[in-house]
Parts: structure tokens; C-alpha cells; sequence
């Protein structure tokens, strides 16, 4: 549906709070909907989104209010970085207690870097 | 939308059943952990969750089933999970908890 | 359903494309839904933030690849900015050929300031 | 979620109704203007338009609604509007609209 050749990038910053988790989830659906991924694929961008997200407000910034979720959209592939300017959230993903929202992320997105090397807190993609 | 969480509990002949609609996520999760610990607890007996009207679960809201699941076999009860739709059938196969519940 | 007294700011940047309007209605739609208001207040700004959209849209900036839509909650209403870095854009609507818009945008929402004299390129709210 | 744009042509004992489900915006209200304009302009008939399916119109649409009016009015002919929900409807109330077409 999108013709260009370049990235688009859609970004949304959020509170580090439970209520808003939602508007995460939704605005992740309406992009996965936009570029045409099909139901199954944007319920799998929807869940994998809201989980990052869900650790985003577990751990919280003890100096920002908010974090943002960055999606780049290329003809390949939607591409998703979760990000914040408290540089001392790191990680946040721990493997005993996230085990379920971990393999629910490594089974609908199809790329995971669970902490990225490039400064950001969280990235991961799905292929079109 | 995000559809507001709604949980009702039905008793027939002795048996419960849970009803849970809408969207189990972080935010509403803590309603569904209240409500249910306390129906396992107070009950002792076999409980019916059904998922007819749930359209989304997240990892927390999982996580509270599972927790009641734990409580209830504390007392040597069972959880039957019922009418998941699609979407969060999924769910239940990607974590393995399709064999740690009753899905019917 | 939001029980503190401070303001939350949920902040979503988007390219100057028709085909991203859809992307900030649902995210409009997911907060209007999550601070309380029904499904007719849900629908009206929904269609305001639309409107707006498409302004920017038409009108695009020269130098910039995105506009800003800010959300504001407080306990009294929802205050819905749009901004831009490019600050020639100014008064995005047009009597003439906008009436139908325009006549939408002040039927739905509580307050509206079509030139803002506070830098930003339009404002609106409504209230809760 | 934006349901994606479909228009619909039926012909019935030589009249024509026009059906349109899903959301018109900007972006999807160029095809509209497309196929409505062309249908307006080769049938020279009245044009029933049936919008049961339709959930979202905006400013953009109303106007290729609008403008297919004023080609239909060129060869003496009139656009019906059907089954418009109540949020569509309201929209043609604030816009007097409603005084424009002749809504059913
Ligand atoms: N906290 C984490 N940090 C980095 N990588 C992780 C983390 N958690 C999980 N992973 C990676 O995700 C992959 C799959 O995890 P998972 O689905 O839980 O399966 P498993 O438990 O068999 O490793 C693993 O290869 C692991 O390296
Ligand atoms: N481009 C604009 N710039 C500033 N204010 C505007 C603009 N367009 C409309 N308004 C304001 O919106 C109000 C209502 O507009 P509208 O609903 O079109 O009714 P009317 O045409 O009767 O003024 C008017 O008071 C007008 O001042």
C-alpha cells in the first residue's frame, strides 16, 4: 500500500504508565493495518508491542516522564525501537520472570535485539 | 478500541463459571488477579473459565492465570479454560500454557 | 479512569502523508477511549484530529518530513495541539474551501483556536 | 482498526445503486471521487447510495459526495443517500448536508 522507496517514520511518546499501554497497542494496529499486514500479522505486532511496553512501565525512568516507540516502515520490513532519554534503563528484559512475554516476542516478530547496541533500549522488526 | 474488562461469575448446580470479556492487559490485570485469587480461594471446587468475549490477554494477564491455576491445585482443584478464540489460542500454544490448563 | 491531578502528555510525530491520517485517528480514538469519554465523544474527536490531519497534510512543510500532534490529559479535558518545526506553517485553515471541516472541528470540540498565538500551528480540546 | 475502502456497483431493473463499506478519508477518498464521478457521468439516472456498510466519512468524502451531486444535478438527476449511521448522519446535520441530498 505504501509506493515509496524511503523509510517513514511514525514516532509516539508515552508515560511510563499502565493506562496508556493501550494507546501503545492501538497505534501499533492502525501501522501494521496502514502497510498492509494481514489481521493475524497485526495481532502479532499488537502483542509483541504491548509487551515491550509492559516492561517500559515496570521499570520506569526515575528522571523521565516518558519513553517513545519509534516505527521506521520500509518496503521490507517495520521496524520498531522503544527509547528513552534516561540512558540508565538498560536491558530491561529479564529471562526468569519475562519468560512468557520473551517467547512471545521471539514467535511474531521475525528480528529481537534485546539490548541493542546502539544506544536504544529495545528493537525488534517483522518482514512485510 | 481497548474494550473495557468486564468479569461475571455464573454459578449452575453447584459449578462456577467465569465469564471474562474485553482486554486483559497490565492495567486491567490487577482487577482480573483481585476477582479470580478470590473465586479460587473461596470456592474450592473446580472452576470454568470462559473466554467467549476476551479478546486480547498480555503476559500479566496470563501470568494471573496461572497464579490462580497454582492456588486452586494448592486445594487439589482443577481450571478448564473454554472458547478461546483464535488469537489467544495462540497465545497458550507459543508459551506451552495449552498444557498446563484444560483448554476445552 | 485516570485518578492523579497532573497533566499526562502522549506526543505521536507523523510524515506529511494522507496515508498516516488513519494511523493518528486511532491513536486519538485509543486515548479518548482510555480517559473516559463515550463512544459519541470518542467519535467526535476522532473526527476533528482527522480534519486537522488533513490540513497539515495538504499544506505539507518544505523543509520538514513530519508534524507533531500532542496530547494533553488533565482531569478537566483533553487538549490536542499540532506542531511542526517549520514554523511558516501558520493558520492552516482557509474559510472558503474549509467549511466543511471547519463547521466539524467547532461542532465536536469544546474550545478551538484556529491561528494559536502560542507558536504552535492549531489547538483544540475538549472537555472531560 | 481502518477498514479498508470498497464500492460496490449494483444494477437492478435499470437503476443503480452505489454501495460504500469501510472508511473514507483522505487518502481513500481520491478512489471514491474516481468511480462515483464515473458512474455519475455515464448513467445520466438517479444514483442511490447506500452507505449501511460505511463507518467513517470525513470532510474530503463529504466533498466527493458533494461534487458528484453537482455533476448528477448537470443531467437533471438526483443522488438518494441510504442507511447512513448515526454517527455519518450527524456529520451531514452539522454540515446542513442533509438539506443538500436527499437522505433516506
Ligand atoms: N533478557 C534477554 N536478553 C537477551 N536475550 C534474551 C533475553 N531473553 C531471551 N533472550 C533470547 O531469546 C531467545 C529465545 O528465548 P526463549 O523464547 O525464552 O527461548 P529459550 O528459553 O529456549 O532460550 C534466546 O536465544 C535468548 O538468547
Ligand atoms: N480560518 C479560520 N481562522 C480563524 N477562525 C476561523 C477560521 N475558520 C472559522 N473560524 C471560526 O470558526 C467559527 C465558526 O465557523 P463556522 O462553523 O464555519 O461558522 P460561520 O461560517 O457561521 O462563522 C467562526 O467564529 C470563525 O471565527
Amino acid at each position: 500500500m505504501i509506493t515509496n522507496n524511503e523509510a517513514d517514520t511514525i514516532e509516539i511518546s508515552l508515560p511510563f504508565k499502565a493506562e496508556y499501554v493501550s494507546v501503545a497497542r492501538l497505534t501499533a494496529s492502525a501501522i501494521a493495518n496502514r502497510i498492509g499486514f494481514n489481521i493475524d500479522e497485526i495481532e502479532d505486532v499488537k502483542v509483541a508491542v504491548s509487551e515491550v511496553c509492559n516492561k517500559m512501565v515496570k521499570y520506569k525512568s526515575k528522571t523521565e516522564e516518558a519513553y517513545k516507540i519509534i516505527f521506521k516502515i520500509t518496503p521490507q520490513k517495520l521496524a520498531i525501537t522503544y527509547d528513552c532519554e534516561d540512558k540508565s534503563l538498560k536491558c530491561i528484559f529479564d529471562n526468569e520472570e519475562d519468560k512468557l512475554a520473551i517467547s512471545l516476542i521471539n514467535a511474531f516478530m521475525d528480528y529481537v535485539e534485546f539490548c541493542p547496541e546502539n544506544n536504544s533500549l529495545f528493537t525488534m522488526s517483522k518482514n512485510i | 478500541m481497548s474494550e473495557e474488562l468486564k468479569i461475571l461469575e455464573n454459578r449452575e448446580n453447584g459449578s462456577v463459571k467465569i465469564s471474562i470479556t474485553g482486554e486483559v492487559d497490565i492495567y486491567s490485570s490487577q482487577l482480573l488477579k483481585e476477582r479470580l485469587y478470590n473465586i479460587v480461594e473461596t470456592e474450592k471446587q473446580d472452576i470454568k473459565i470462559d473466554c467467549e468475549g476476551m479478546n486480547y490477554i498480555d503476559s500479566t494477564g496470563l501470568g494471573v492465570l496461572v497464579g490462580a491455576l497454582k492456588k486452586a491445585k494448592e486445594s487439589g482443584n482443577l481450571i478448564y479454560i473454554t472458547n478461546l478464540k483464535e488469537n489467544i489460542k495462540k497465545l497458550f500454544l507459543i508459551t506451552g500454557l495449552d498444557k498446563v490448563f484444560i483448554i476445552e
